[in-house]
C-alpha cells in the first residue's frame, strides 16, 4: 500500500520571542490547509510538558506519522522533541522542526512579511516531513575507559574523578612533569595556601592510583572513531602506542599573553619589569631583580587582557586577585615598600574574594584607577605613566620593580589539537563548549569533554569544578556501557560513484573509503556524523546523507523559492489553538 | 640530460618516429600512446605495441582530435597494466595531472612523453586546408623554430591554443623539444640519463635558442590571453551576462563529453536527480511567468563550472566541441582564473599541489568567502 | 603652602579601606553647593606621599558633620571623621576663622561657645525653680550652650522642664556649674581642648554619682553617648525620655495641637544615633495633630547647615542654604509647622524662614514646645 | 504527623537525593540518573526550575532563559530514574555516607496530583483569582488562590495556597467550593493531609539555593518608598515573556524614558555585613540595560557601578556591546533616591568626573545581591553541615572540594555554598554530580562484591 503522510503542525510562541513579531495564529491556519496537514496547532510553550502532551495526544489520537514543531533552532530543541513523539511510538526521524526564531521572529521587524517568511519556513518543514522516512538508531558498546589530555591541575582532577569511579585513565601529559602552570606558582589566593602543598596531594595521588597510568612526555597523534570507542594514537618516544578509550577529556591548558606586544610598557627592555609568573617564581626564592630589595612596586592589570587591539577582548579572569595577592605578599615581605596597583576594574568576584581585595588594601596597598600608557627609565629606577582617572590627572610613578598582569591566551598548539579531534573555537580562540551555559564542557563531538583553561581563563577552584563536571559528563557514556549512533547517515549510489575520493578528503570524521577493488566510496554509518560535507562535495551526487536527501531538500527548496505571498484558503484540517 | 637525435634531410617526424620505435624495440616500454595517421591525414589516438606501426604515428601534427588525459586515464585506471608511454601535449599533461588528484588516473608504470605544443588548429579546418595541401608539417615547425604563430590569414590556431600560457611539457620525464628547432642541429629530447645511455643517445652539442623563443610565445600567447578575458568579461558583465552566454545551448553536453576533466561516471544531469515531475515545471512557470524548456541547461553550465573551474586547464576541447560555437573554454578559463588565484590554485603543475576544494585554511573566510 | 603628613592620617583613619566609589559625595549635601569632595579627598591623602598641602582647602570646613557620608560607606571608611582630623591640622598650625578661634577661647573661658558669661548660664531657669542635681536624683538635665543662653532656644528647655515636671519626673541641673560639652569643639578640631573638657565633666559627673542624663541638644547627647568615656552614665536625649513617658501614660495631654507638622530629623538624632521613631511617636500623641512626611525624612533627611562648627562659620557658598530648601520641602508638603528637636536645626530653619519671608505659612517649632502646648 | 509513614522506592541499588530542584539540582539529578543509577529529586515549591524559571534571557548569549531550562526540566520530570518530590521538604536525615535514611515531607496540595491535568478552570473559578500576589512574578504580578507558578510548570499539577485560599484561611469559602465546582477530573481535595515518605540515599546533595537581598535595608535607595523602584529580580519578571506584562517593560502601562540601573545593592557591603561580591549582578544588569535598550526605544538608560565584573567567557564582549548600544556607564555608588515631581532623582558622584550628579528616573533598578537561604540555618542543622562566615554552606576546602562539605556523603551544588552564575552552577553541580557517581559506583562495586561473596 501507498504510504499517505498524515502530519501535524506546531507552532510555538516561545512566549513573545516568536509571537511578538510574527502572526502564529495566521501561520498556523496557513500551515492547516498544506498538503498532508492534519491537524495544526499554536501554543505558547511547545517544550513544556503540556507542549509536548499536545503533540502526544494527537499522534495517538489522530494517528499522525510526521510532526512539525516551528518554533526554535533545532540544536537545543530537537532532541527534546524527538524523545517526546519517540515515547509515543513514532519514529524520532518523522518529526521535522521549522526555525521561526533565530530565523525569522529575532531577526525581523514584526511586519506582515517576517510572517509570510515564517510560512514559508513552516511550509518548506511540512514539505519535507511528508519525504522523511523511519530510521533506525543503533546502540554500540562502550570502552570503559578514558584519555585525559594535559597533566595540568585539570587534567589529573578529572583522570582521579574517572578513575575512582573505577574506570581505567591514562593520563598524556607533553612536558616531562605533571602540574602545569599550577606548578609554577607560589601560593594561591585567596586562603595563601603554598600551591605545592596542594599540588603535590594531587600528583601523589594520580601517580599511585592503580587506574591511571601517566604518559608523560607524550603527545596524541592521531584521532579516530567515536564516542564510546574512540582509537587514539599516544607518540612517547619514537614509538607510538594505540588506544581504545570510551570518552576524551581535553585539559590542555592556556599559554601566558607575551607582554612584549605591548612595547610601550618596556617588558623586555628594563629588568625592572617582570611578568606576574616570573613574580611568583621570584617569590620562591629566586631573589629580586639584581638581588635589590625594591622600595617602589607597581602593579599592573590588564596586559594582554580586555585588548581589543592585540586580539585579546576577553577578561583573563585571574589576574585580579593574582596582583592583589602578590601585592600582598610584598606588603608582607617589605613592609617599607610602597605598593601601588593600576587597575580599570578590580574583578574580586570569587568566594573570599572581595574580603581578600580588602585586606590587600587593608595592608596598605594603593590601588590607583587607570590603564598605564607607558614605562620610561629615570636614572636608577623606572618610571610609570598613566592617569588616575579618578583624579582626572596624569601621574607619573616611579618604581623599581614593575609588575605586569599578563592574561591567558589559547595555547599556540590549540589549532593542532582542534583538528586532531575535530573541535571548535571560540572567537576567543579558546575551544568552544557545546552550549555556553548548560553544556559547558560538552563538545560538538560526542564524548569528547573540556575541563579547564583551554575552554577559557579559569581560577584553580573553577578549573577544578570544571573538571570534575567533564569527568562526570564522561562517566555517563562509561557507566551506561552503549552509546546511540547517530542514525542521519551518509551513504553512496555506487552506479553513480566514481572514487574520486573528495568526499573523504573533507570527512571531519573518517568514515569514508575507497572500496578496494569497486573503485567507489564506502561510508561507515558508525563513524558518520550526518554532517553531509560528503554530500555537498560529491560532483555526481552519489552521496547523500540520510534525512536530508536530495529530495527531502529539493522539496523545501521548492516551497521556499515559491516567493509569492502563501494564500490563506479555508483550512479544511483541523485548527486549534491550545494557548 | 638533453640529448639530441639526428634529422635526415629536415624530416622532424621521421626521427620522432624513430625515437619512439626504438622505445618500443628497446623494451624500455611495452605500449606508447600516441595519435597515428590514416591515408586521409585524420588522427587516431592510439595504444601501439609494434614498432613497426610507429611509421604512421604523428604527435607533431597540429591538431588535438581528443585530450589524451581521458585515454590515459582508462589505460591506467588505477595502476598502469605495464610498462606504457603516452605522448601528449602539455595540456594533455595538465589535464591528467587533475585527473591523477582525482583518482581516475595514475602516473604510477606510466612514462609521459611529452612535446612541445606550437598549438593546434580545429580539426575539420585542419583537414579542409590539409586536403587542399595548403598547410603542411614544415610550416608549424617552423614557426615553432622562430616562435612564431603558425597560422595565417583566415586561418588561426585553436583560440585555447593562441593563448596557451604553458606550451611546454614541463612534468614529462622525456620532452620532445621543437621551440627554436633547428633540424640541422637535430631534433633535442630531454630524458633521464639512464635511458639515455640505454638508447645510446649522445649529449646535445648546444642549449638552441629554445628558452628565448618559449619566452616569446608565452609573451605572445599572454598578451592574446588578456584581450580574449577581457573581451569575455565584458560579455559576461553585459546585460544578460553569464546566462546570455549560454542562451544558444542545446543541452547536448558536448562539452561535458570533451572535457578531459569532467569524470563522472553519470552525470548528476543524466542522473535520476533531475527528471523532474511534470507538475514541477508548470509550477516553476506559473513562479516565472515563462520557463526554459527543457530546463536546466543555464544549471548545467554552472553546475560543471562549479565542478570544474578550480581543475580548468584551459584545453579549450569544450569550445572545439560545441555545436552552437558557444566560447566554452574562454567563459571556464575567465571563471577557472578567478577562482585559481582565489585559492592559490595552479591546476596541472604538480601532484604536490591539493585540490582547493577539498582543503581549507582559516583564512579562506575573508579572502574566499564574501567580507562580512 | 600648609603642608602636613599625610600617612598618618591615611592609617588613622584606615583610608586604605576605600575603594573610591563615591557613596559620600554622592549623598554630602554640601557637595551639592561647594568644592567639598570627601572621595576625592581621600584618594589625594593615599596618593598625596610624603606631603599633603591644606592651603586653599577652604571647603574642609564647609562639612556640617551630618554624617550621611560615614553612615552610607559600604567599606566603613569615616570619612566626616577624617575631615575632622584635617581640621585638627589647621587649627594646629593656628590657621582658622577669626570665628573659629572666639568660640575656642571663650568656651575654654566661659565654658561656652557663644561668649557669654558663665555665671549667667542658669539665668533662664531662674523663676522655674528647678532643683540643683544631687547624688541620687534620678535624671541629670543637661540643658546645653545654646538652650541656656539664646533666647530662641531657652523656650525649648522651659518647654521641656514643664513637660518633666508634669510627667513627675525626677531631675536635676547644674545651673552655672554645667559646662560645655565640648562637641562643636571636637567638631572644630580643637581635639586637645576637647579632651581637656572630657576629662573636666567627666570627673564632675562622676563625683555627682550621674547614672542617667538627658539632655536638649542631640550634639550634647551625641558626644555625650559617643565620644565620652560611658562611667556607668547612661544618657538619652529628652525625645527618647518623653516617648517613655507617654508610653508608660506618665505623660498625658489635656490640650489640643489643631496643626499639620512635618518633622525634621536632625542629623545628631537620626543619621548619627538612627533614633527616628520616638520623637514622631511624641508629636504623634499630641491631640489632633496631622504628621505629615517630607521626601527627605529619616536617613535621608537633609542637613540644616547647623553642625560641625557652622553655627560660627559662613562656609564658602553662602548664597545657597540647605535651611532654606529645607523649608520649601515643609510647604511642599504642606505643613503649617516645621518640628524638630535640636536647637541648631531651631535656629537655622527659624532664620531660613524669616528669610524666605514665610512666618505667616509655616513655624518652626521644637518637639518638647509642641508637646508643652498640648498640656 | 502520621505515623506510619510510606517507603519510597528501594532495592534499585545505590540512589542520590537531592535536595533542591533548580538548574543545579535538576543537573545534577540528570547526570547521575544518566549513569543510570536512581534519584530523588526533593523541591519545596510546587514546581521545579528554581531562580532561573524567573529569568527572561540569560546573559551574555541572550538565549531565552526558559527555552533552555524548560527541556532540562522536562527531562527530569520524565526520566525513568528520577523521582520527582514537588512541593515537598525533606524533614529528617539520619545515618552516614553511603546509607542515609532520610524522610520526606509532602505538603497537602489539596489537588489530586492523579486526576489534576493542570487544564486551570479551578485557578479561573476561584475568588481570588488575579488578587493574590504571585511570589513567582516577585509580586509583579498577581494569581488565584489554586495556581501554578508559571505556565511550563513540572509537574504540571495545581496547588491550593494554605497562605492565601479562603476555605483553608477562613474555614468557609461561599456555599459552594468554586474550585471543585469548577474542576471536571475532580481533582481538587481538601481532605488531603501531608504525607511521609522515608528513602534510602547512598549520597545527598544540597542544592537548595539563594534568596535575593532586601532591598529595604538599604532605605536610602528608596525601596518600598517608591513605586518605581524595583529589584533585578523584579525586572527580570517585567522583561519576562512569561511575566505579568508579557514582556512590556511598564508599572503602569507607560514605558519608561529614563531608566537607572544602580549595581552592588547588597553586596560590597561591610556596613551590612555583606563583605562579598554577588558576582552575577554585573552581568545581569548589562543584560536587563540592552534589553531595556531593546524595549524601550529611545529611552535614556544609566547603569552606575564601582567595578564592572565582566570576567566570564564572552561577558567582556558583552559589555563592550551594551555600551555600543548607548548604554551610559557611569561610576559611581549612588547615595540616594529622592522625589521630584514625578520622578525620581538618584544622586551620586560620578567618580570620574569627580563631580556630584543627579539623575533623572522614572524607572530604577536596584541589582539586589545573592544572599543565602533565609532558612540555611535551619537546613544546616538537619543536614548537620557547617556554614561560612556569610551564611553560605562551608565547602571542605575552597579549591579542590568545593563540592564536598564538612559531612563525608553530604555535597553542595550551586548556590547554596556560595554566588555562581549559570554556567558556574551547571559546572558546580556536575562536578557535585561526580562525586556522587565516584561514590555511588563504588558502593554498587562494594555490593557487587558482597553479594559474590556469598
Amino acid at each position: 500500500m501507498t504510504f499517505t503522510p498524515r502530519i501535524g503542525v506546531y507552532v510555538c510562541h516561545c512566549g513573545i520571542n516568536i509571537a511578538a513579531t510574527v502572526d502564529v495564529r495566521k501561520v498556523t491556519q496557513w500551515a492547516a490547509q498544506l498538503p498532508g496537514v492534519v491537524v495544526s496547532r499554536d501554543y505558547t510553550y511547545m517544550c513544556s510538558d503540556p507542549g509536548q502532551a499536545l503533540i502526544q495526544n494527537d499522534i495517538r489520537d489522530l494517528g499522525l506519522n510526521r510532526v512539525v514543531v516551528a518554533s526554535c533552532s533545532p540544536r537545543m530543541h530537537e532532541p527534546t522533541f524527538r524523545a517526546a513523539v519517540s515515547a509515543v511510538e513514532l519514529n524520532p526521524y518523522c518529526f521535522e522542526m521549522a526555525n521561526i526564531r533565530e530565523q525569522c521572529s529575532w531577526v525581523h521587524p514584526a511586519a506582515e512579511t517576517t510572517t509570510q517568511k515564517a510560512m514559508h519556513l513552516v511550509g518548506s518543514a511540512v514539505a519535507k516531513a511528508a519525504l522523511l522516512q523511519p530510521l533506525e538508531q543503533r546502540q554500540a558498546p562502550t570502552t570503559p575507559a578514558a584519555l585525559v589530555i594535559g597533566g595540568g591541575i585539570a587534567g589529573m582532577q578529572a583522570a582521579l574523578d574517572i578513575a575512582d569511579a573505577g574506570f581505567e585513565v591514562t593520563l598524556v601529559e607533553r612536558t616531562a612533569s605533571l602540574g602545569g602552570h599550577v606548578g609554577e606558582l607560589d601560593r594561591t589566593f585567596p586562603t595563601l595556601e603554598a600551591t605545592a602543598d596542594l599540588l603535590s596531594a594531587i600528583v601523589e595521588r594520580v601517580v599511585h592510583h592503580a587506574q591511571v597510568r601517566v604518559l608523560t612526555e607524550a603527545e596524541v597523534s592521531a584521532v579516530g572513531g567515536f564516542v564510546g570507542n574512540f582509537e587514539v594514537d599516544v607518540r612517547h618516544g619514537d614509538e607510538t602506542e594505540k588506544l581504545k578509550v570510551g570518552a576524551i577529556i581535553v585539559a590542555s591548558g592556556f599559554d601566558v599573553f607575551d607582554a612584549r606586544r605591548r612595547p610601550e610598557l618596556g617588558y623586555g627592555d628594563y629588568p625592572e619589569v617582570i611578568t606576574t609568573l616570573e613574580f611568583e617564581k621570584m617569590s620562591q626564592g629566586e631573589g629580586w631583580v639584581n638581588g635589590r630589595e625594591p622600595k617602589k612596586v607597581v602593579f599592573i592589570q590588564c596586559v594582554g587582557s580586555r585588548d581589543q587591539v592585540l586580539g585579546h577582548p576577553y577578561c583573563s579572569r585571574v589576574c585580579c586577585m593574582v596582583t592583589a595577592k602578590q601585592a600582598r605578599l610584598v606588603r608582607e615581605r617589605l613592609p617599607n615598600a610602597q605598593v601601588t596597583v593600576f587597575y580599570m576594574d578590580v574583578r574580586a568576584f570569587g568566594k573570599g574574594f572581595e574580603e581578600f581585595y580588602d585586606g590587600a588594601r587593608g595592608a596598605g596597598v594603593l590601588y590607583r584607577r587607570g590603564n598605564p600608557s607607558e614605562i620610561l627609565r629615570r636614572g636608577e629606577r623606572v618610571v610609570v605613566r598613566a592617569e588616575d582617572t579618578l583624579l582626572g590627572e596624569p601621574v607619573e610613578t616611579e618604581a623599581d620593580l614593575v609588575v605586569l598582569a599578563v592574561g591567558m591566551t589559547p595555547r599556540a598548539d590549540t589549532e593542532a589539537l582542534a583538528g586532531l579531534l575535530k573541535l571548535a573555537r571560540s572567537s576567543d580562540g579558546f575551544f568552544m563548549e557545546a552550549h555556553p551555559k548548560l553544556r559547558p564542557v560538552d563538545t560538538a563531538m560526542a564524548g569528547v569533554f573540556l575541563a579547564g583553561c583551554c575552554q577559557g581563563p579559569k581560577d584553580i577552584t573553577e578549573t577544578i569544578a570544571q573538571a570534575r563536571a567533564a569527568a562526570a559528563t564522561a562517566m555517563v557514556p562509561l557507566m551506561r556501557g552503549k552509546v546511540t549512533v547517530e542514525a542521519a547517515t551518509s551513504f553512496v549510489d555506487e552506479e553513480l560513484c566514481a572514487g574520486c575520493g573528495q568526499c573523504a578528503s573533507l570527512c571531519a570524521f573518517g568514515a569514508l573509503s575507497l572500496h578496494p577493488t569497486k573503485g567507489v566510496m564506502v561510508s561507515n554509518a558508525v563513524l558518520c556524523q550526518g554532517c553531509g560535507a560528503c554530500a555537498t562535495a560529491c560532483p555526481s551526487g552519489a552521496i547523500s546523507v540520510r534525512h536530508f536527501t536530495f529530495d527531502q531538500v529539493m522539496a523545501q527548496i521548492e516551497v521556499v523559492a515559491d516567493f509569492r505571498a502563501p494564500q490563506l484558503s479555508v483550512a479544511p484540517a483541523e485548527v486549534a489553538s491550545s494557548s | 640530460m638533453k640529448t639530441a637525435i639526428p634529422v635526415e634531410n629536415g624530416d622532424v617526424l621521421a626521427s620522432v618516429r624513430g625515437f619512439l620505435a626504438r622505445l618500443l624495440e628497446s623494451g624500455t616500454l611495452e605500449a606508447i600512446y600516441v595519435p597515428l595517421e590514416d591515408g586521409s591525414g585524420a588522427l587516431i589516438p592510439a595504444l601501439v605495441t609494434d614498432p613497426a606501426r610507429m611509421a604512421r604515428a604523428n604527435p607533431l601534427a597540429p591538431v588535438m582530435p581528443i585530450n589524451g588525459a581521458r585515454a590515459v586515464s582508462a589505460l591506467t585506471g588505477k595502476k598502469a597494466p605495464g610498462r606504457i608511454g603516452a605522448v601528449l601535449r602539455p595540456c594533455e599533461i595538465r589535464a591528467l595531472i587533475e585527473l591523477v588528484k582525482l583518482q581516475q588516473a595514475t602516473l604510477e608504470g606510466l612514462t609521459l612523453i611529452g612535446v612541445d605544443c606550437p598549438g593546434t588548429y580545429e580539426l575539420p579546418r585542419y583537414m579542409e586546408r590539409r586536403g587542399q595541401g595548403s598547410i603542411g608539417l614544415d610550416e608549424v615547425l617552423a614557426a615553432a623554430r622562430d616562435g612564431r604563430d603558425p597560422g595565417s590569414e583566415g586561418f588561426v590556431l585553436r583560440t585555447a591554443c593562441r593563448t596557451c600560457l604553458h606550451p611546454a611539457p614541463d612534468p614529462a620525464a622525456i620532452r620532445l623539444e621543437l621551440f627554436g628547432l633547428d633540424p640541422a642541429q637535430g631534433l633535442t629530447i630531454e630524458m633521464p640519463d639512464d635511458l639515455a645511455a640505454k638508447l645510446g643517445c649522445a649529449a646535445a652539442s648546444s642549449e638552441g635558442a629554445r628558452r628565448d623563443v618559449l619566452e616569446k610565445v608565452v609573451a605572445t600567447h599572454g598578451a592574446a590571453r588578456e584581450k580574449e578575458l577581457a573581451g569575455i568579461h565584458a560579455q559576461m558583465n553585459a546585460n544578460g551576462g553569464l546566462p546570455s552566454l549560454f542562451n544558444a545551448c542545446i543541452r547536448c553536453h558536448n562539452c561535458m563529453t570533451a572535457c578531459p576533466i569532467c569524470y563522472c561516471k553519470t552525470c548528476l544531469f543524466k542522473s535520476a536527480s533531475f527528471d523532474h515531475k511534470p507538475e514541477h515545471y508548470l509550477s516553476a512557470a506559473q513562479r516565472k511567468g515563462a520557463l526554459r524548456m527543457l530546463s536546466d541547461a543555464l544549471l548545467f553550465q554552472l553546475t560543471r563550472m562549479n565542478h570544474m573551474s578550480a581543475s580548468c586547464v584551459s584545453c579549450g576541447m569544450c569550445t572545439s566541441a560545441c555545436p552552437s560555437e558557444i566560447p566554452v573554454g574562454l567563459i571556464f578559463s575567465a571563471v577557472g582564473a578567478q577562482v585559481q588565484a582565489a585559492f592559490g590554485y595552479e591546476p596541472g603543475r604538480s601532484l604536490e599541489d591539493p585540490l582547493p576544494l577539498v582543503t581549507f585554511q582559516a583564512n579562506e573566510w575573508t579572502e574566499v568567502g564574501e567580507a562580512k | 603652602m600648609l603642608q602636613i603628613e599625610a600617612l598618618p592620617i591615611t592609617q588613622q583613619y584606615d583610608l586604605f579601606a576605600c575603594i573610591q566609589c563615591g557613596k559620600c559625595t554622592g549623598g554630602c549635601p554640601m557637595a551639592m553647593k561647594t568644592r567639598l569632595n570627601p572621595r576625592s579627598i581621600i584618594l589625594r591623602l593615599l596618593t598625596a606621599g610624603d606631603g599633603f598641602d591644606l592651603e586653599g582647602r577652604e571647603e574642609l570646613w564647609d562639612c556640617t558633620t551630618c554624617s550621611t557620608c560615614s553612615s552610607r560607606c559600604p567599606k566603613k571608611v569615616n570619612p566626616m571623621e577624617t575631615i575632622i582630623g584635617l581640621r585638627g591640622a589647621f587649627v594646629e598650625k593656628g590657621r582658622v576663622h577669626p570665628n573659629v578661634k572666639t568660640a575656642l577661647e571663650s568656651t575654654f573661658r566661659q565654658g561656652n561657645p557663644l561668649t557669654m558669661p558663665r555665671d549667667q548660664r542658669g539665668a533662664w531657669a531662674k523663676e522655674l525653680g528647678l532643683k540643683e542635681y544631687t547624688e541620687g536624683t534620678d535624671y541629670l538635665y543637661y540643658v546645653g550652650c545654646t538652650p541656656s543662653y539664646d533666647p530662641r532656644a531657652q523656650k525649648v528647655s522651659r518647654s521641656l522642664v514643664s513637660l518633666l515636671q508634669k510627667a513627675g519626673v525626677d531631675f536635676g541641673v547644674l545651673g552655672n556649674k554645667e559646662n560645655c560639652c565640648g562637641s562643636e569643639i571636637r567638631r572644630l578640631g580643637e581635639q586637645g581642648l576637647f579632651e581637656m573638657m572630657v576629662e573636666e565633666n567627666g570627673e564632675t559627673y562622676k563625683g555627682l554619682g550621674v547614672k542617667k542624663m538627658l539632655t536638649t541638644s542631640p550634639h550634647c547627647f551625641n558626644v555625650y553617648r559617643n565620644d565620652y568615656p560611658k562611667n556607668g552614665m547612661a544618657v538619652q536625649h529628652y525625645t527618647q525620655v518623653l516617648a517613655g513617658l507617654i508610653e508608660g501614660k506618665q505623660l498625658e495631654f489635656g490640650g489640643r495641637v489643631e496643626k499639620t507638622i512635618t518633622y525634621h530629623d536632625p542629623c545628631y538624632l537620626g543619621k548619627h544615633n538612627s533614633i527616628f521613631d520616638e520623637p514622631r511617636a511624641v508629636l504623634a500623641a499630641i491631640p489632633g495633630v496631622t504628621l505629615v512626611e517630607m521626601d527627605r525624612s529619616r536617613q535621608k533627611s537633609l542637613c540644616c547647615e547647623g553642625g560641625g562648627g557652622r553655627m560660627w562659620l559662613e562656609g564658602t557658598n553662602p548664597s545657597v542654604r540647605l535651611a532654606q530648601m529645607r523649608v520649601k520641602e515643609a510647604l511642599e508638603v504642606g505643613a503649617q509647622v516645621l518640628a524638630t528637636a535640636c536647637p541648631f536645626c531651631l535656629l537655622t530653619l527659624d532664620e531660613a524662614v524669616k528669610h524666605l519671608n514665610a512666618d505667616d505659612r509655616l513655624q518652626v517649632l521644637d518637639v518638647a514646645e509642641l508637646a508643652a502646648q498640648a498640656l | 504527623m502520621s505515623e506510619n509513614p510510606t517507603h519510597g522506592t528501594n532495592g534499585r541499588g545505590p540512589a542520590a537525593l537531592v535536595i533542591g530542584g533548580g538548574i543545579a539540582g535538576i543537573q545534577a539529578a540528570l547526570d547521575i540518573a544518566d549513569a543510570g543509577f536512581h534519584v530523588y529529586l526533593v523541591e519545596r515549591s510546587p514546581s521545579i526550575g528554581g531562580r532561573m524559571s524567573q529569568l527572561d534571557k540569560t546573559f551574555p548569549t541572550l538565549d531565552c532563559s526558559a527555552c533552555i531550562l524548560t527541556p532540562k526540566m522536562v527531562d527530569a520530570g520524565r526520566h525513568p530514574n528520577i523521582d520527582l518530590y514537588t512541593y515537598s521538604e525533606v524533614v529528617q536525615v539520619t545515618g552516614e555516607a553511603g546509607n542515609f535514611h532520610a524522610r520526606i515531607r509532602m505538603k497537602p496540595r489539596y489537588v489530586d496530583p492523579e486526576k489534576c491535568r493542570g487544564c486551570g478552570l479551578c485557578a479561573e473559578a476561584c475568588r481570588l483569582a488575579g488578587r493574590v500576589s504571585s511570589d513567582f512574578n516577585a509580586g509583579m504580578g498577581q494569581r488565584a488562590a489554586v495556581y501554578v507558578p508559571f505556565p511550563q510548570a513540572v509537574p504540571l499539577i495545581y496547588t491550593v495556597d494554605p497562605e492565601a485560599c479562603v476555605y483553608l484561611t477562613r474555614g468557609v469559602c461561599g456555599k459552594t467550593f468554586k474550585c471543585k465546582d469548577a474542576c471536571t477530573a475532580g481533582a481538587i481535595d481538601f481532605d488531603q493531609k501531608e504525607v511521609f515518605v522515608d528513602v534510602e540515599a547512598t549520597t545527598i546533595i544540597n542544592a537548595t539555593g539563594f534568596d535575593v537581598f532586601d532591598a529595604n535595608l538599604r532605605p536610602e535607595l528608596g525601596y518600598g518608598a517608591y513605586r518605581q523602584v524595583i529589584t533585578s529580580l523584579e525586572f527580570e519578571r517585567l522583561a519576562s515573556a512569561s511575566g505579568p506584562t508579557a514582556g512590556k517593560i511598564t508599572l503602569d502601562g507607560t514605558l519608561p524614558k529614563k531608566v537607572v540601573f544602580i549595581q552592588c545593592v547588597g553586596s560590597r557591603d561591610q556596613s551590612l555585613n555583606i563583605p562579598y561580591c554577588s558576582r552575577v549582578c554585573c552581568m545581569a544588569i548589562a543584560k536587563q540595560a540592552h534589553l531595556a535598550h531593546d524595549r524601550l526605544p529611545g529611552a535614556e538608560i544609566t547603569v552606575f557601578y564601582m567595578d564592572i565584573r565582566a570576567f566570564g567567557k564572552g561577558f567582556e564582549e558583552f559589555y563592550d556591546r551594551v555600551r555600543h548600544e548607548g548604554v551610559l556607564y557611569r561610576r559611581g555608588n549612588p547615595s540616594e533616591v529622592l522625589r521630584r515631581g514625578e520622578r525620581l532623582v538618584v544622586r551620586a558622584e560620578d567618580t570620574l568626573l569627580g563631580e556630584p550628579v543627579e539623575v533623572e528616573a522614572d524607572l530604577v533598578v536596584l541589582a539586589v545581591g545573592i544572599r543565602p537561604r533565609a532558612d540555611a540555618a535551619e537546613l544546616a542543622g538537619m543536614l548537620g553541615l557547617a556554614q561560612d562566615e556569610n551564611g553560605f554552606f562551608q565547602e571542605a576546602h575552597p579549591k579542590v572540594a568545593t563540592v564536598e562539605s564538612n559531612r563525608p556523603g553530604i555535597l553542595l551544588a550551586g548556590c547554596c555554598q556560595g554566588p555562581k552564575d549559570i554556567p558556574d552552577t551547571v559546572a558546580h553541580a556536575k562536578a557535585a554530580a561526580s562525586a556522587a557517581l565516584i561514590q555511588m559506583a563504588q558502593t554498587q562495586k562494594a555490593m557487587v562484591t558482597a553479594h559474590a561473596a556469598n
